[in-house]
């Protein structure tokens, strides 16, 4: 179930160059699960804007957006005090009943921001969560240290090496033994996360979305397991149903 | 009080507003929302013989007003929709459908058109020839009179329920089309299917869509489907319904205006799951501003 | 340092922007807000051979992301436009520019032309055979293949100018038109004119436009346009000028990947009067942004 | 000449039931003569909207507008301290210099509101001005007091004679000798008031703009001395030239 409501702007404030987190308090009824996300609809854009749900507390929103296009820019310079008219509740979400004790966590630059709210159920479940998190840059970075409060171990990849491991995320996942793994992050990574991973797990998915909530049919993906809709039958996909 | 009662071919409905087909799924899935009785009728996921994966994604591209789609007709094919799709709709939606139907061949329109004629929830069949969306067969027909002309005579010929043809605007004279399908014995026509148009992402340098090009809908092309049905409405004596572009309670009674007996709302509930809620209780409302009684007075009254 | 340069038929533009006929009047009044010199060149207003008054009032109506214009080729005719309007233009404007020719009959086509083709300061004929706003003639020319290539054979035979053809969007298959103007000689193309659109008010339940209807232009239309230089560049072999809803440097881009040489700029100009000077200076930053060094480098790059 | 700049939005107050009063800040070096108009963006709307000055004061534009549609709704919810994207200084204007010293100005309903200017600036001359303000019923008037303030002599008519004189503006018109007439109204009330006047004078129009500002001819009428776009070589015309 989803929810159209509008939501006040409690913040917008700049972590990276050009990555963004925003705070939206109002309705969050219809959000179940981590890796469920929110479509925002922006002044002077037809379609609205599909970004993660990063964190939830009680009847605030947190997400963190990266500025990519016109409709990321224009949500930038919304100010606080703000009303947005968003829908929540979208996705399936990742599921958490099958992390086992050790589950990985794999992030890749804005695929980042919907694990933070997973690695925080999951150690409340009290699971010992490795998180891997890939960026570009050190100046790219966010996160971090919220990511090494809740987890048992945190790792981060910068692909230019200016900061801790220098490569990709695929890198450093051998290093850690786990029971489970979630992903999220752009296309190439999840393909090599795929390869690389040695037990179950999940990937998140994006695509261009004409709904957000299974009325077109614009985002329909294969899988193993029959046609699905990365909105609603997703974003989030089983290891094992994924066909490249 | 006011009067939103209008009637296709025989068919009342209680309101003139109809979700368009490929925006509102096979139906049942907006129930979660609203109580989805309130539509005057839906026109479903367009349908052809055999399942469709569609086209490949991306297949959406977003637009000044408006969006490019080129889903591809996506569908788990007739036999599986009459067997799944329309149970599931029957037990949220009490009223019935409007079947809409594509192909790439005559035999294929008749053979779908003949299954839906037998589906008890289904009151009009809607003969989709004006698909952008598909190489060879659906816009093909609805380009020229002559193949407007057969399927709509192969179709009625093989059936029982209204014919509705939904007509192309891609085309130089759709008063020419329209004119065939009436001589070819249609009961009504539906107009607009989407425009063709094209995006193209700055930094990959290619187009947006992995099939290039889409069909393009929204309120951008409000003026453009109001012109067609406006002139298709002197053109033809049978009803027609209106869509392209329609996204409040004003645009249905401009569109009534022009000529359309009843109207699609498509784009608009994407963008917003309630639209057609939305519309159907401002309607009244919008109605008595604009000293409107009877929304079926209106229709053609800009003529 | 990037590269803005691009040329139509030998005629070097120092930049492809142009304003669109009929939106930027004969372009000396524009130089009260800047420097018009900084254009690439200028598309006159659409000029016949007789002086014409163009449709009756209301000729202008409002849609989503666009407008509906039926002004109808108001214009003094080409003796007053040759003799009057040029010189006016020639004071401020040190360029050459497009003359916009309309008409109805062959015969005033070729009289139009054989004069521009000896005003000095004219370098390009943009032949319009796609004015939806006058009856008999206008549209009539760029809706059959025969017709275009008709005139443009005409006129290619009267003058020594680049004779650029200026397609209708109103068409089933702009293609077929483009490669009738193509082998009638033309050096070159324009697309798209405006699109037949509509409105009507809803307190007078009668159409906007005291004509009814008219022409649909602004970013509404964008999509459409876009699609159709993109199939018409990979018909023909001419030069394209690209146009329909540009109101950005990145539009600019999006057009010139699709396929055209140079770009008009029209309904923009007129809700922004320094339209095509910001478009001009926002060019090099939005290029670099994108990689681009040179502009002419990217024309059909989305192929 | 004219010019297109941010306005700071000062006011947006309600005068009637439909009416609203807007000031804006900012630079007014164009605006030279009463009758002149300014073309406003507003957001959402692809046309501009032409609102007639209503008042000038240093840096500070008086409008003043009815909602009659979508556009005017819109601008009826602006609030101050937000910009409006603006093209002032268009339009001919009135010539004061025609006036004599009893000019009579004639307005109706919102075409009142540019007479306000006209007034100001026949009274700063010394001219004896006669002003006669007609409105469909007493809770449509506006202004009365202001026009009373700088007005030699101000009549008002109502058209179901809820307040001072019943009946069109052509019924006091009679009333009073006057050297000039100076009019803006509907359509009816300009052809009413051209058939009764006694001297030459002024009368402003309107229609549907695509610009504003002489580029498209979207606005042309005949007149006597040939065809004039109403946004640049109106949209006052002289009572000689016009052709009903
Ligand atoms: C389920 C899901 C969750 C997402 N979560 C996040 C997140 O938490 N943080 C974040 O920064 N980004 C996220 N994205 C990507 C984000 O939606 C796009 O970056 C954003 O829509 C770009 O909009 P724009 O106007 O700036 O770019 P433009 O390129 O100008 O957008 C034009 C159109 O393309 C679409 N589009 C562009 N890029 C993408 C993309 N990568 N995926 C889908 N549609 C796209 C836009 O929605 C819009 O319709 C998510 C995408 C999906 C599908
Ligand atoms: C030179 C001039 C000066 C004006 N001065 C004033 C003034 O001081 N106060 C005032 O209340 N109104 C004035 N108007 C009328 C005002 O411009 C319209 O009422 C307004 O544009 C309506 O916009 P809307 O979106 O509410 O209406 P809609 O009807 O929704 O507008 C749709 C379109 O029609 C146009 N339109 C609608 N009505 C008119 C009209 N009467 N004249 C011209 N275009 C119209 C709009 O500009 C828009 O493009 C003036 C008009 C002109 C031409
Ligand atoms: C995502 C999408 C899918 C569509 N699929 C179909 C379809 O399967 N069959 C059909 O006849 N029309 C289809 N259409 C066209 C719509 O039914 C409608 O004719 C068109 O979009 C114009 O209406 P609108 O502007 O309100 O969207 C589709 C439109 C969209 C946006
Ligand atoms: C007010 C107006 C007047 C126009 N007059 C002409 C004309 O005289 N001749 C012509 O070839 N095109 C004319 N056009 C079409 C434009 O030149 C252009 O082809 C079209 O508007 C698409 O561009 P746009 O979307 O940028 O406006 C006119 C367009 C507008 C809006
Ligand atoms: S975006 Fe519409 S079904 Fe997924
Ligand atoms: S409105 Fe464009 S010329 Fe007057």
């Amino acid at each position: 179930m989803y929810k159209k409501n509008n939501y006040l702007v409690l913040s917008n404030i700049k972590l990276t160059e050009n990555i963004f987190e925003m705070r939206l308090k109002g309705d969050t009824e219809y959000i179940t699960k981590p890796g469920q996300f929110i479509n925002i609809a922006i002044n002077g854009f037809y379609l609205r804007r599909p970004i993660s749900v990063c964190d939830l507390n009680e009847d605030i929103i947190t997400i963190i957006y990266k500025v990519v296009g016109k409709g990321t820019e224009k949500l930038s310079t919304i100010k606080e005090g703000s009303i947005l008219d968003v829908l929540t509740g979208l996705g399936n979400g990742f599921d958490i009943e099958l992390s086992g004790d050790y589950p990985l966590i794999i992030g890749g630059g804005v695929g980042v921001p919907p694990l933070y709210y997973l690695a925080k159920k999951l150690s409340q479940e009290g699971k010992k969560v490795i998180a891997v998190l890939g960026f570009n840059s050190k100046n790219e970075i966010f996160y971090e240290d919220k990511f090494k409060k809740i987890c048992y171990n945190t790792a981060v990849t910068t692909v230019d090496g200016s900061y801790e491991n220098k490569g990709y995320v695929t890198s450093v996942m051998d290093r850690f033994n786990y029971t489970y793994f979630y992903a999220c992050g752009p296309q190439p990574m999840l393909k090599a996360v795929y390869d690389n991973a040695k037990t179950l797990g999940e990937l998140s998915f994006e695509e261009r979305m004409g709904c957000g909530f299974g009325a077109c049919m614009g985002c329909t993906c294969k899988t193993k397991y029959g046609n699905k809709r990365i909105c609603k039958d997703g974003p989030v996909l089983k290891k094992e149903e994924v066909i490249w | 009080m006011v009067e939103l009662e209008t009637s296709l071919s025989g068919v009342k409905l209680s309101n003139p507003i109809i979700p368009a087909s490929g925006t509102f799924g096979f139906g049942y899935e907006f129930s979660e929302f609203y109580d989805i009785n309130i539509l005057g009728s839906i026109s479903l996921k367009g349908t052809t013989k055999s399942p469709r994966f569609g086209n490949p994604t991306p297949r959406i591209a977003e637009c000044y007003s408006g969006i490019i789609n080129s889903v591809g007709l996506q569908n788990p094919g007739v036999e599986k929709v009459i067997s799944e799709e329309l149970p599931k709709l029957a037990k949220v939606y009490k009223k019935t459908v409007i079947a809409n139907i594509s192909g790439f061949s005559l035999d294929e329109y008749v053979y779908c058109a003949e299954k839906f004629d037998n589906a008890e929830n289904v009151s009009i069949l809607e003969i989709n020839i004006s698909c952008p969306n598909v190489h060879k067969g659906g816009m093909a027909f609805g380009t020229s009179p002559e193949n407007a002309y057969a399927v709509t005579n192969a179709v009625k010929k093989a059936v029982k329920k209204p014919v509705y043809i939904k007509l192309s605007p891609n085309v130089t004279d759709i008063k020419k089309i329209a004119s065939a399908c009436e001589d070819g014995g249609a009961d009504g026509l539906s107009l607009i299917n989407t425009l063709m148009g094209m995006r193209i992402d700055l930094n990959k340098k290619k187009a947006v869509i992995a099939n290039k090009a889409g069909g393009f809908s929204g309120p951008a092309v409000f003026p453009v489907a109001l012109k067609m049905v406006f002139d298709v409405f002197e053109t033809v004596k049978i009803p027609i319904i209106g869509m392209g572009g329609i996204s409040s309670a004003e645009d249905v009674i401009e569109m009534m205006l022009a000529g359309a007996t009843a109207v699609q709302v498509g784009a608009y509930n994407l963008i917003n799951p309630y639209a057609c809620k939305e519309i159907i209780e401002n309607l009244p409302a919008v109605m008595e501003k604009y000293n409107i009684k009877n929304l079926k007075d209106i229709i053609g009254g800009a003529h």
